[in-house]
């Protein structure tokens, strides 16, 4: 096996570098833990950038094309950081069959913004998501990590509006 | 290489013919060897197989799924269908599907006349397609000192980055995205001339079955791929 | 025996198919003896007649004016043939459908113009925002791809058309030159 | 530990229990804390320290009881009632709750368990959810917890355990239905020193939490449930490979394997015999194809999740090129019950092929919205208008989705099938995890079938042709038949092309993404042809209702 890559430096004195390298520690700097990393990178930061995949890559010994690959392919992982509030749309079946795609283009008019884009100044990121799991309380969504179940379009474009500062537009 | 008395023989039809087959031998090598042609694109005689581009499929009797003959071994006792009509359609519309996907322009393309999947088209006799083109944007890179990606044309066979990986030991190359937004890049994405991994060695190029990875400078139809085989066995010898 | 009624159609293409025609050279003249040429930018007929055997239709579908042309000969024609990539694939015209048409447009006739800047908008046909393949439209009965298709590839089509059959091009033809 | 320790702890839990006299259980899995089931239960706990009666009564924290329509729910003993709706901003009932728990519930928000939606389920897999606390292994322990899995160990031989799951018949619960004992006799008698146990947490059909709910609610019946497996195949290292999307689950699921180590029911020299299975969870990130055991095989390496053709199958050669025994959550739910009660017990549950009970999401437009276990081959109908009371404001049945993207849209004729694993296939869908969705008659076909190309062109991961440019030639083809814009030849392409990617993608993925097409086509053709030839749609779904008409064709 290879030794620990210890000659690899944090990227910065932020301690959240310390977080990701426990990570990587636990698993005894394995490739196989480049998801578990890339997770706690995340966490972390918020979103993955540059600097802290080719740390990651270095660090697990894995080439910068493949990190950039598996951190491009999962949808769950962001490139760009997000913004200063969340609102997830569910669009799983259940929530499709109760008016959940309505819900999102009123949404995407209201914040001028499509799914998956965060608004100029940073204040919102509108996310699809492809189910989690409370179909039986159709539409859902996710507001800053709160489920909102069965969703009114009216009191989500209340909250929304706050937030984005609607009327100055 | 396995001593001879290692050898198993196995004895199996392809299309009705008796063939046999030595041990861990794939139903590819062994049509190969009996001269009955089974069409491949993701293939490389050389790098492991992926069974990814699905033209090498064949009907296995006893078996109600289609396996790639490219990935499956012969078993004693296989019979073997290369050839139906069914699986001539299905060919051809996995011909048809890549041609739509993206830009194939045979008629600006440095590759032609020299190009697996304008040979393919021709060989399954794909005159025009059925679906309509897609027209995927995609960017041409020619930021290299030597060579141009351009993945227009790209039918993401993943050849080069077996070759990148398992022979050169570079893996600049990878793909990003996935679905129909995967594109192959070089280090994070960046321009292939920026690359700090690729070692200019070309074998990517060499591999490309279509015009999507050429040497820089050449006009249309003259870029020719070299015979990479004889250099890929002798450095699979060395390294295994 | 009557001549078979043949017609050649040029849309947006370079005229290579038809020059690739011309190609043919001196078995030209047998193909001559067995029909008559009934409309052609090689002769000089301006309206395209009823009742054509074959018509051979080079170029892509890339304005209003090719589309209601081949609509129109594809109803005055029994056996139509999309001769050369453009018409079977889009080829080469079809490679701006990557892009916006306007843009396009402001490329061609702003960004790149020395004189008269902007795009034509009187007595030429408008474009179309996206070039199309013949069979997109209309149905096609023979495909004859090749950026051109060779000479010998046009004559076979031509002398078994001639003698009564549908020419088999399976393998054949191929795209690209 | 041994069985003996263990069955002391049961023991002391069940004396302990049998001091309460009242027990006030309060959901707090997924769907009911967000409808702030955890404020009722701090109210209702509160009221019961008020009146001084913590020692008699008991208000627990427990998973789901299944109707989650009617959230927060809540289950009153011995007055063998539920509260259904309990608002969490409303102290005065919740308080009149506690008053009355010795005489009659309190009627505007009571519930009876004599209801179809109740009465009419048989819970082996959900038997423990609602009943104990998700987060306390004395919990699960009391009512007979790991005493399957000590007495595997401590009693039978790992072949007589395959043997049993053989015989129970149990098939695969993930979609498949490929039965559970055969892959666990190829994993046992593969070569190879090292062996996994993966069990499949990454419930990726949208409209389906059966998975969820059983990890929040009872995270170590799974647990047991894999070591039971990891015995029999004689593996030693586990891995769950659950959803992002669920962290209450992963929470639980951490927080039951720490307290499974710590009693030495997991990880070295479990119940202190020589056998040893450690099992992590890992986290997955947003890729349905990972639902597809090569390619969750190669997430759990790391990987970009991409499946690998089979053969070789994992069984043989999977995680890190070693066999392999890759189950879902339900499959490994269910090996407890069965190895406690035999396999002729399981057997005689279910149907002629499909064996025991199936847990399933009843979604969509319908009443009581929930999860439900049935007996295989109980009829469409009795799931949709029994036990789910029937589609909400007298709307007309139009057609239940199940199986997800790899499913179909079963129509009203085949209302009074018995739903098991062939008799769904032979309707054109699938089992699947067990999503129900019921779609009343204002959906439209060609939507939903564009809502699922839309689903799998996203989700494909682009290895293979057919699947990668497939479902996208697919789902522009729905496109424009929705947009109006539909030639009739389009229905036979669909036909042709689906039929084509059916046989060649090269994972499950692909193989049955064309099946919600195919299956609309096939019993809502007329709807397709009124998108093409009238350019509307009579539900108003889709983009072509709402433009103006042009009638006129080219």
């Amino acid at each position: 096996m290879q030794p620990y890559p210890e000659s690899v430096p944090l990227p910065s004195a932020d301690k959240r570098w310390k977080l990701v390298e426990a990570t990587m520690r636990r698993h005894g700097y394995k490739a196989s833990a480049l998801i578990e990393v890339l997770h706690t990178v995340q966490e972390s930061f918020g979103y993955l950038d540059d600097t802290s995949l080719r740390f990651v890559a270095s660090s697990l010994r894995i080439p910068i094309s493949k990190v950039f690959g598996v951190a491009t392919y999962y949808h769950f992982f962001s490139m760009k950081p997000p913004g200063e509030h969340t609102c997830v749309v569910c669009l799983g079946t259940g929530c499709y069959v109760k008016g959940s795609g309505e819900l999102m283009k009123m949404i995407e008019r209201e914040a001028h913004i499509c799914a998956g884009e965060t608004t100029p100044d940073g204040k919102l990121s509108l996310v699809a998501a492809r189910c989690i799991g409370s179909c039986s309380l159709a539409p859902a969504v996710v507001i800053d990590g709160e489920v909102i179940p069965r969703a009114q379009a009216n009191a989500v474009q209340e909250q929304l509006r706050r937030w984005i500062g609607h009327d100055s537009r | 290489m396995p001593e001879i008395s290692h050898y198993q023989v196995k004895t199996l039809t392809i299309d009705g013919k008796e063939v046999c087959a030595s041990e861990h031998q794939t139903i590819l090598e062994v049509a190969r060897e009996n001269n009955i042609d089974i069409p491949t694109l993701c293939y490389f005689n050389g790098l492991n197989g992926v069974g990814a581009c699905r033209l090498c499929l064949v009907e296995v009797k006893g078996n109600n799924k289609l396996l790639p003959a490219c990935v499956t071994q012969a078993q004693e006792g296989m019979e073997v269908t290369a050839h139906s009509p069914q699986l001539h359609e299905y060919r051809k519309l996995i011909i048809e599907l890549l041609l739509t996907e993206r830009s194939h322009v045979c008629a600006v393309c440095v590759s032609s006349g020299h190009c697996e999947l304008q040979s393919l088209a021709q060989k399954l006799g794909v005159n025009h397609v059925t679906l309509p083109y897609l027209h995927e944007q995609c960017k041409a890179d020619g930021s290299h000192r030597h060579f141009v990606a351009d993945h227009n044309r790209c039918v993401l066979c993943t050849r080069c980055m077996r070759v990148c990986d398992e022979i050169e030991g570079a893996h600049t190359w990878d793909i990003t995205g996935r679905g129909i937004r995967s594109r192959m890049i070089t280090d994070m994405g960046e321009p292939w001339g920026d690359s700090e991994t690729c070692t200019n060695c070309g074998k990517c190029v060499s591999v490309c079955p279509v015009g999507a990875l050429v040497e820089k400078g050449k006009a249309v139809a003259e870029m020719t791929k070299p015979n990479f085989l004889p250099y890929l066995i002798q450095m699979r010898g060395k390294g295994q | 025996m009557d001549k078979a009624r043949i017609a050649t159609l040029w849309l947006d293409g370079c005229s290579g198919c038809h020059m690739s025609l011309l190609d043919i050279d001196e078995r030209l003249l047998d193909i001559a003896s067995a029909i008559e040429l009934v409309f052609s930018p090689l002769v000089d007929n301006k309206e395209f007649p009823e009742n054509v055997d074959l018509t051979l239709v080079e170029g892509a579908l890339a304005n209003e004016e090719d589309i209601e042309k081949i609509k129109m000969v594809r109803a005055r024609t029994k056996l139509l043939v999309a001769l050369g990539d453009c018409a079977v694939t889009g080829n080469v015209p079809a490679m701006r459908n990557n892009f916006v048409l306007a843009d396009v447009l402001h490329r061609g006739y702003v960004d790149n113009a020395t004189a008269n800047c902007g795009p034509p908008v009187h007595e030429v046909p408008q474009l179309e925002p996206k070039v199309i393949p013949l069979h997109e439209l209309v149905a096609v009965d023979l495909f004859v791809p090749g950026c051109p298709p060779s000479a010998d590839l046009i004559f076979f089509v031509l002398s078994e058309v001639l003698a009564g059959r549908i020419p088999d091009l399976s393998t054949r033809s191929h795209f690209g030159n | 530990m041994t069985l003996d320790e263990l069955q002391e702890i049961a023991e002391s839990e069940r004396e302990a229990q049998k001091k309460i006299t009242h027990r006030i259980n309060v959901s707090v899995a997924a769907g009911c804390l967000s409808l702030h089931s955890d404020v009722v239960f701090n109210i209702l706990h509160e009221e019961v320290k008020k009146r001084g009666m913590e020692e008699s009564c008991k208000v627990k924290a427990v998973g789901c009881m299944g109707l989650c329509a009617a959230g927060p729910l809540v289950r009153s003993e011995p007055q063998h009632t539920y509260y259904r709706g309990l608002p969490p901003d409303s102290p005065e009932v919740l308080s009149a709750i506690v008053d009355s728990i010795n005489g009659r519930p309190v009627p505007e928000f009571a519930l009876s368990p004599e209801i179809p939606f109740f009465a009419a389920q048989k819970r082996i897999v959900l038997e423990n959810c609602g009943e104990i606390d998700p987060e306390r292994i004395e919990d699960y322990i009391g009512v007979g917890g790991y005493q399957s899995l000590l007495t595997c160990i401590a009693k039978r031989s790992r072949e007589d355990v395959v043997q049993e799951i053989i015989k129970s018949g149990l098939r695969g619960r993930g979609g498949g239905g490929y039965p559970t004992g055969l892959k666990w006799s190829m994993v046992a008698k593969a070569a190879g020193e090292q062996k996994y146990v993966i069990c499949n947490a990454d419930e990726g059909d949208p409209g389906a939490f059966m998975d969820r709910s059983v990890l929040e609610s009872d995270p170590h019946r799974v647990l047991e449930g894999m070591a039971i497996a990891a015995y029999a195949v004689a593996a030693t290292k586990g891995y769950i490979y659950c959803r992002a999307e669920y962290p209450l689950a992963v929470k639980r699921l951490k927080v039951a394997i720490r307290q499974a180590e710590k009693l030495g029911l997991l990880g070295k020299r479990i119940g202190e015999s020589d056998f040893s299975f450690e099992v992590e969870v890992r986290i997955g990130a947003g890729a349905f194809v990972c639902g597809e055991e090569t390619a969750l095989i190669a997430s759990v390496e790391g990987e970009r999740g991409v499946p690998r053709p089979r053969p070789p199958f994992p069984a043989y050669s999977g995680l890190n090129h070693c066999p392999t025994l890759l189950n879902n959550v339900e499959t490994f739910a269910n090996i407890v019950p069965i190895v406690r009660n035999g396999a002729e017990w399981f057997a005689s549950i279910g149907t002629d092929k499909s064996k025991g009970t199936k847990v399933f999401a009843l979604v969509g437009d319908v009443v009581n919205t929930g999860l439900i276990e049935v007996p295989m081959g109980m009829k469409l109908r009795d799931l949709v208008y029994s036990l789910g009371g029937g589609i909400p404001d007298n709307k007309k049945f139009k057609a239940v989705q199940t199986g997800g993207p790899s499913g179909g849209c079963i129509p009203e004729q085949f209302l009074d099938m018995g739903v098991d694993y062939e008799s769904l296939m032979s309707a054109g869908s699938i089992m699947g995890s067990g999503g129900m969705i019921v779609m009343d008659e204002t959906a439209c076909m060609v939507d939903v079938a564009k809502f699922f190309m839309d689903f799998t062109r996203d989700e494909s991961c682009g290895k293979c042709i057919p699947c990668r440019v497939g479902t996208t030639q697919l789902h522009g083809m729905l496109e424009r038949i929705s947009e109006g814009k539909g030639r009739m030849e389009d229905l036979d392409t669909l036909e042709r092309l689906g039929n084509m990617v059916k046989r060649t993608a090269l994972c499950g993925l692909g193989q049955t993404a064309p099946n919600p097409v195919s299956s609309t086509v096939r019993y809502f053709r007329d709807e397709y042809v009124q998108h093409i030839t009238n350019k509307t749609c009579a539900q108003g779904k889709c983009p072509c209702s709402k433009a103006p008409s042009t009638a006129a064709g080219k």
